[in-house]
């Protein structure tokens, strides 16, 4: 028990009826890097939240250093000694960099006024030791996103902390300082500091982390070595998704994804160079392909000539961000007949990509045109009328009006009532689940109801391409097929889809053409069919090169 | 902090700047009674400090108006005698009903070449004012402001105040009205106090809880008002009461505001009464006020009715500016009146000697239903007086003391 | 207190309420949808006020008459008001919205200032009142509550069944969403800002018909208007309208039992434990940051 | 145009050194109490050149002793006001709390006790930083921001306002009147907090001015500051590197409301009367933090320079038009269009004209541009 530093003994923590953290008994050891890798909404950052006192638990405790720390507030729990950082890099931007060090809360008598000198040259070899000291006197706000991650490593640093909890330290930040930032870690780690991080990037957690452990739905599904993790078919099924339709070939792909995993542990061991883009790659596992061919059969046919019948979106070489934070560097994108998926770990800017396409993020440069319409300077709104509609995350619903009323509002851009009424029957029609809840508060719906709704709702604008983003995140696997099915509903009602999934192996059962993106650039783009090496797949996915 | 005729005026000169800059275009537009503010005429100049904006800039332009037509009518019939005919003007400052503005209009006016000023309504202004007047030593006598702390708590040599203040207005009340009801043969025994919730609405209704009791008059329900409130649950309350005589402490909206809860509520007190309220002898409210206030008794700074000069004024001044006359218009012109015999009397415009002559003075020719003025050492008038009148025919008419009395009481 | 008086007590207080309730509607429009505090909306109410006074009483127009077109004028210049000081800082800070909406309300009432004076003004004309199971009624308030009935059913079904209604309901549930729908949000702030303003200015509209009128008089609706909005709920009509009858019902008894304006000092803390205890109004959901 | 484009093309390099200069001047921890010093220092002078002519015209024309001082106690006000709601970033609109609870307990104190204002400040301070701890609280304990917290300072004014004005123990609507010196002291002079004339006045406030200036400047560049910072920019980020900050959210609340409570109590011995109507009114409320916004928040040097840009333009603006209330239509449209077209404060101008200047391409700057907003 005692060698654990940080000890969390069934925490809970729920949301009205989402259960986010379902008892999770985590222990860390001093002086390891503990990994915590999961999907989105697994729970992690809840995790994070609920240890270090900014959530407070529905249950369980939390021992830092022997000691009980469950119902501290945040800033005790970081004064003994338990730092934090936050997935967005939070710098105190109106103070400089240094300031920003100087700010971290040190004890002692008039503890208001002067800064102590130990501070002070403490804050100089935090500067100098992660090298940001040439940006010591910028303000926060003027830095790179990379600097402000380093810089939030830094400011936590002042605190001196035994254990540190890192979200996602590395998200979107280049390659080069992403090495930096490792070193570092590595250095700290070498001088006795024990880490936990939350990561996407799985070569940051492969040479990192002494421990990993998963978490799914809420749960550690499993813990261990990396390679022991990455291995493991609940890791992937937690990553990729869990294939849940054994007509489609289930067993096969089990079979195939644990040779594969064998093979991606090897490859994470060689240090394969292996990069994305390599071309097409002869079907190895049958079932999915089937599922593939089976779910795009009515669709794959006209294919060759989609340009002539079809609107196409088509982008290219955009540069969009927030803030002076670069997330997409020059990447292009086209929407092709039938499902187009695009595919990438956290933090590669899949998101930001989509609301680029659909206007809700101006574009720095590059250009977007839909069918022969310039949309580059376009917005949301307008983009409607051409005929191209957006589901954002979690399906962006209306929670305080009713079904009905969100639906309609689907039609908002409709002005014949008629035509407003027919497809309203339509979408009834096709989800006849809503019909019952016409007048029930989106809110009230649940997960997948509410998506669902979204769908509805989308359809109700009368699109010709829908650009779903992550429409099955967060949603229980028997709802999964639900999404991809309704996604087919809407392929088969003649529209264009460019999906962007993180549940990677039911998305490409339905998949015509693949984008994978990561750290902001293409890495990946081909036919489905050349992705259906779920090794290579695995590899371009994290981004273990 | 004395005038000097070199300076060029403060307000002028900034009127220039003005009308050449970007925030010029009002300044072309608009009147200014104060045009002419230079010192350099043989005449006197007042110095009229009131609030012509803000929420009480309605009755503080009327005041500021009853000014200008004392000045204008001493004018025409010749201009100060004393003098050789020396012309009075008026300059005018807008204090907005503001105490920060108070003094810095009193010292803008003095700096104009003010050598006596008036003003200021809102009592924290006039005092503000009352204080710059004495620190530039130049005479100031107050035109409205009833609040006793100006002149009673403040050691002032300059300032005068002809209007009976707050407590002298209640004393008046409680030994006018019951002596008239009862005169006339009725029984008064309980009263109900309906008064604004500001200073001047506390502190009246202080005084006469005090003094009512001592008339043998029990005050069995007070309530109050504030700006901008409906007021028919004060009415209920008042019904439930039920006193024999309902006392209005409140300006023009509120008192009609009483009334018309009253209408609504069919309710009619046996007698229905106001201590200086403004509404009560201006006939604009009255009007529409209507039968419910037909008969009631005020107790307010008034027109002398006896006096002739007093019903010209009246008219006179309805017609120069389409505006009622009402209690505070009368009042500041009474003072108006003050600082004009002052004036004669010194012989000079300078406010030292007007200040000799306002210590010393008797005026008794003025259009306020009160006897000769003339001011103790606080500056307080020894004569005020807050005759009672009553609405006869929806227009006031003095009915008590009886000197000013010009009708008879009618219950 | 006997039952009829009680009764009577009761009965202002429901129309007091009602009065109350059809002020804060604009404000909590305009708050729900935009989160932005708009202090101009008592001097919103005092333009209403002085087109009704000065169309009735001056120009000899019909009541009727006025009305709309006050509501009608109101919205125009909210919609202008919007797009020139609001829209500009949609985004920025609310202590720099607070004090562009505080520039606003010195403009409009110094200006009404000027053009009618601050005397007060009253219509030629009064109402009187009608007695009901022993109970007053002073016609112009009850009027007025009518009004306000009317005005928030149809407000209310204006919002619930039209798609415009839906999408100023859509952009104050979800701003982002309301995009992806079409939704353009920019403009659906402005009508709401014209709406809101409309509903000051039918506010204002009603209240000459049992009160004397001032250039300040919006200012003693307008913090106990806040009040409400926070009460109900932001952006909630229904609770506007029970926050009003609340406020209305504080002020009548507090006006009965407490001396002086202690049923403001009374209001205050209402206000301040509903703050406290459930920030986001009885009638409220979650509070969102 | 052309002689602008002529002057960029020989000047630049002498107004980028001497933008360099003030440049790394700014840099140095020591500029502001400088730049504040070089204030104080005019300040300190400016009543007496008020009746100095040059070409026939003098200050004392359009700006008086007294409007100089109504200027320092905003200034003053906003000072304190920026210490809570600029540092810490909780928006107070109810300050008007603080500064009645100055003036009343300053004379409440002098009129029942016979206490010296001087001591009766202090304890009114005292009080008023009481009640910014109830607010405090009550209000951060339920964890109120925004909007929401601006209501509940507000309400907590009005609490008092209406409190004040309905007990007569409190004075009632009347208020209270300041006795005379002599009543409590050796006649006028400083220990009576009495003057015979406006200057003295003007230099208490001005010492005021400084004194919470220099605090200000204090807690900006100390730790504490930084704290109080760190909250404003990310509340969540300031405790997740061990900052308490519900407990220095009340520092800044009690802080703030102490030095408003100055401002109130020099207020209440200045005009000599005190009510509920002028020292707790809501427009005191926007008065308190308008030098601040206009200036520049959570600046020094911010709220003494917006109020002396907000007070002077009201005062231009009303003696420049004989329409009455004239003067608030173009306050108002001052205060928009400061607020739309500068909403970082005054103190950004000169970075500002520079970016505009250079937009315009009438000025070419050659030195790194980055980070020259960075005003204290």
């Amino acid at each position: 028990m005692s060698d654990y530093i940080l000890e969390t003994a069934d925490l809970r923590k729920t949301f009205g009826e989402l259960v986010a953290n379902d008892g999770i008994s985590l222990g860390v050891e001093r002086g390891e890097v503990h990994g915590i890798i999961g999907p989105n909404g697994s729970g992690k950052s809840t995790f994070f939240n609920t240890v270090t006192g900014f959530l407070e638990p529905n249950g369980g405790t939390v021992r830092f250093e022997g000691e009980d720390v469950t119902n501290l507030g945040p800033d005790e729990i970081a004064r003994a000694g338990l730092g934090r950082t936050f997935q967005i890099a939070s710098p105190f931007t109106d103070l400089t960099v240094r300031e920003n060090l100087l700010s971290v809360y040190t004890a002692g008598l008039g503890s208001g006024l002067r800064i102590p000198d130990e501070k002070r040259a403490r804050a100089q070899n935090i500067l100098e030791q992660l090298e940001i000291e040439h940006i010591a006197e910028h303000e926060a706000s003027d830095i790179s996103g990379g600097q402000q991650q380093l810089l939030e490593l830094g400011r936590i640093l002042m605190l001196d902390p035994s254990c540190i909890m890192l979200d996602e330290p590395t998200a979107g930040v280049n390659p080069a300082l992403q090495a930096r930032i490792i070193d570092h870690l590595q250095g700290l780690n070498d001088e006795g500091r024990t880490f936990v991080i939350i990561e996407h990037d799985m070569s940051v957690i492969s040479g990192l982390t002494d421990r990993v452990s998963v978490l799914n739905q809420g749960q550690i599904v499993m813990q261990g070595d990396f390679d022991s993790v990455t291995s493991d078919e609940r890791v992937r099924e937690a990553y990729l998704g869990e294939t849940t339709d054994p007509d489609a070939g289930l067993d096969d792909t089990l079979e195939g994804s644990r040779s594969a995993s064998d093979a991606t542990a090897d490859t994470v061991a060689d240090g394969s160079p292996e990069t994305a883009g390599s071309g097409g790659t002869s079907a190895t596992s049958g079932g999915t392909s089937a599922a593939n061919a089976s779910a795009s059969a009515q669709l794959s046919v006209p294919t060759g000539d989609t340009d002539s019948r079809q609107k196409q979106l088509v982008a290219d070489n955009i540069v969009t961000g927030y803030g002076n934070h670069t997330v997409i560097e020059d990447v292009s994108v086209e929407s092709h007949e039938g499902i187009t998926c695009i595919f990438g770990p956290n933090g590669s800017g899949k998101s930001t990509l989509l609301k680029a396409l659909i206007g809700a993020v101006p574009v720095w440069s590059g250009s977007i045109r839909y069918g022969d319409t310039d949309i580059t300077q376009s917005n949301t709104y307008k983009n409607l009328d051409y005929g191209m509609v957006m589901l954002p995350q979690d399906g962006g619903i209306f929670g305080n009006l009713t079904v009905k009323e969100n639906l309609l509002l689907g039609g908002y851009r409709v002005n014949d009532r008629s035509v407003r009424r027919d497809r309203l029957d339509d979408v009834l029609a096709a989800f006849p689940a809503l019909e019952e809840k016409l007048d029930a508060d989106g809110g009230s719906l649940s997960g997948g109801q509410q998506m669902m709704l979204s769908f509805g709702r989308a359809m109700m604008t009368g699109s010709e391409l829908f650009l779903l983003d992550e429409p099955s995140a967060g949603l229980a696997p028997s709802l999964v097929d639900d999404v991809f099915e309704m996604t087919e509903t809407l392929v088969n009602q003649g529209a264009q889809v460019i999906l962007v999934e993180q549940n990677v192996r039911e998305a490409l059962r339905i998949a015509d053409h693949v984008y994978i993106l990561a750290q902001g650039q293409l890495q990946f783009e081909g036919p489905a069919q050349e992705l259906l090496n779920e090794d290579e797949l695995v590899e371009l996915y994290l981004g273990l090169e | 902090m004395g005038k000097n005729s070199n300076r060029p005026s403060r307000r002028n000169f900034i009127k220039y700047i003005g009308a050449a800059g970007a925030v010029g275009l009002a300044g072309c537009v608009g009147e200014d009674p104060g045009d002419d503010g230079d010192d350099d005429s043989d005449g006197v100049v007042i110095g009229s400090n009131h609030p012509l904006s803000g929420d009480l800039g309605g009755t503080g332009t009327r005041m500021d108006n009853a000014v200008q037509l004392a000045a204008m009518i001493k004018n025409e019939d010749g201009g100060i005698e004393s003098m050789d005919g020396a012309e009075i003007d008026v300059i005018s400052g807008d204090n907005q009903g503001a105490q920060e503005l108070g003094g810095e209009i009193a010292d803008e006016l003095v700096d104009d070449g003010a050598d006596v000023l008036t003003g200021c309504f809102s009592s924290p202004v006039t005092n503000a004012a009352a204080r710059a007047a004495e620190s530039s030593s130049v005479p100031m006598v107050i035109s409205v402001s009833v609040d006793d702390a100006i002149l009673q708590e403040n050691d002032l040599n300059y300032v005068y105040r002809p209007q009976p203040p707050a407590a002298q207005m209640a004393i008046d009340h409680a030994d006018l009205m019951p002596a008239a009801v009862r005169d006339a043969g009725h029984d008064i025994e309980t009263a109900a106090i309906y008064y604004i919730d500001i200073d001047f609405g506390q502190s009246v209704r202080d005084r006469l809880q005090e003094e009512l009791p001592e008339q043998d008059i029990e005050v069995v329900e007070t309530v109050s008002v504030d700006f901008g409130e409906t007021v028919d649950t004060q009415v209920t309350q008042i019904q439930s009461a039920d006193p024999d005589v309902v006392i209005a402490i409140s300006y023009e909206a509120e008192t009609v505001e009483l009334v018309r809860a009253m209408d609504n509520q069919d309710y009619a007190p046996p007698f229905l009464t106001g201590c200086s309220n403004e509404a009560l002898n201006d006939r604009s409210a009255l009007e529409s006020m209507g039968d419910t206030v037909e008969g009631a008794l005020a107790t307010n700074f008034a027109l002398d009715p006896t006096n002739d000069r007093a019903a010209e004024v009246r008219e006179r001044f309805e017609e120069e500016f389409d505006q009622s006359f009402d209690a505070n218009v009368a009042m500041t012109y009474a003072s108006t009146e003050v600082i004009i015999a002052a004036i004669e009397e010194a012989g000079s415009a300078d406010p030292d000697d007007i200040n000799d002559a306002l210590n010393d003075i008797e005026v008794s020719d003025h259009i306020a239903a009160m006897p000769p003025i003339s001011f103790d050492e606080t500056g307080e008038n020894e004569n005020a007086l807050a005759p009672l009148f009553q609405v006869q025919d929806l227009e006031d008419r003095v009915v008590a003391p009886e000197e000013f009395a010009e009708s008879e009481i009618d219950l | 207190m006997d039952p009829s008086t009680a009764l009577q007590y009761v009965a202002f207080a429901i129309l007091l309420g009602g009065i109350y309730g059809l002020v804060a509607l604009g404000l909590t429009m305009i708050f729900g949808v935009m989160d932005v505090i708009n202090f101009a909306h008592g001097a919103l109410m005092v333009v209403g006020m002085y087109i009704v006074w000065w169309g009735t009483n001056e120009l000899g127009l019909s009541l009727f008459l006025t009305i709309p077109i006050a509501v009608i004028a109101l919205f125009v210049l909210g919609v202008g008001i919007h797009l020139s000081t609001i829209a500009p800082i949609i985004d920025s800070s609310q202590e720099n919205q607070l004090i562009v909406t505080f520039g606003v309300l010195l403009i409009i009432v110094s200006a009404i200032e000027i053009v009618f004076s601050a005397d007060p003004q009253r219509l030629e004309f009064g109402l009187g009142s009608v007695q009901f199971a022993g109970v007053y009624l002073p016609l112009g308030q009850l009027y007025a509550l009518i009004i306000a009935v009317l005005a928030v059913i149809i407000a209310w079904a204006f919002l619930q069944y039209t798609q415009l209604g839906r999408a100023i309901r859509g952009t104050a549930d979800n701003r982002d969403a309301a995009q992806y729908v079409g939704i353009n949000v920019p403009r659906i702030d402005y009508l709401t800002f014209g709406f809101g303003a409309a509903l000051a200015g039918l506010a204002g509209a009603v209240i000459p018909l049992f009160q004397s009128i001032d250039p300040h008089l919006g200012d003693a609706y307008l913090i106990n208007a806040f009040v409400i909005v926070v009460l109900g709920g932001l952006g909630s009509f229904p609770g506007a309208l029970i926050g009003g009858m609340i406020i209305g019902f504080v002020h009548v008894f507090g006006q009965v039992f407490l001396p002086g304006s202690g049923y403001q000092i009374a209001i205050f803390l209402i206000f301040i434990l509903v703050l406290l205890l459930k920030p986001s109004g009885l009638l409220g959901g979650d509070v969102h940051e | 145009m052309s002689m602008s484009e002529s002057t960029a093309q020989t000047q630049p390099s002498r107004i980028d050194r001497a933008r360099l200069r003030y440049r790394t001047f700014r840099r140095q921890w020591y500029s502001t109490a400088v730049l504040l010093a070089g204030v104080f220092g005019i300040l300190l002078v400016l009543p007496l050149t008020l009746n100095l002519y040059a070409f026939g015209l003098s200050l004392g024309t359009w700006v008086s002793v007294h409007m100089l001082i109504l200027t320092l106690v905003w200034a003053t006000t906003g000072q304190a006001w920026n210490m809570m709601s600029g540092y810490t970033g909780q928006f107070s609109f109810g300050h008007a709390a603080f500064f009645g609870l100055g003036a009343y307990g300053t004379i409440i104190l002098l009129n029942t006790a016979g206490l010296n204002p001087w001591l009766g400040m202090l304890v009114g301070a005292t009080i008023a930083s009481l009640y910014g701890l109830l607010i405090g609280v009550l209000c951060f304990r339920y964890d109120l921001r925004g909007h929401y917290f601006a209501l509940a300072t507000l309400a907590f004014a009005e609490l008092l306002r209406h409190t004040f004005n309905t007990v007569s123990q409190l004075g009632g609507a009347s208020g209270f009147f300041r006795p005379l010196p002599q009543e409590y002291a050796d006649g006028f002079g400083l220990i009576a907090f009495q003057f015979e004339n406006a200057l003295p006045y003007y230099y208490v406030i001005l010492a005021f001015l400084i004194v919470v200036s220099a605090i200000s400047l204090v807690i900006k560049q100390s730790r504490l500051g930084l704290y109080l910072f760190a909250i404003r920019e990310n509340e969540n980020a300031a405790s997740a590197v061990g900052i308490p900050t519900y407990r220095y959210k009340l520092v800044g609340i009690t802080v703030s409301a102490f030095f408003t409570a100055w401002a109130g109590a020099f207020w209440a011995m200045y005009f000599n009367t005190i009510r509920p109507e002028t020292v707790y009114d809501i427009l005191v409320n926007v008065e308190v933090l308008l030098p601040a916004i206009v200036g520049g928040i959570g600046t020094v040097l911010g709220p003494i320079v917006g109020a002396f840009l907000v007070i002077p333009l009201a005062e231009i603006a009303r003696q420049s038009v004989d329409i009455a209330g004239f003067d608030h239509v173009i306050y108002g449209v001052l205060l928009i269009v400061i607020v739309l077209y500068s909403p970082k404060g005054v103190v950004s101008w000169p970075a500002r004209l520079f970016e505009l200047l250079e937009d315009r391409g009438l000025y070419e700057s050659t030195i790194d541009d980055e980070n020259m907003d960075n005003d204290e």
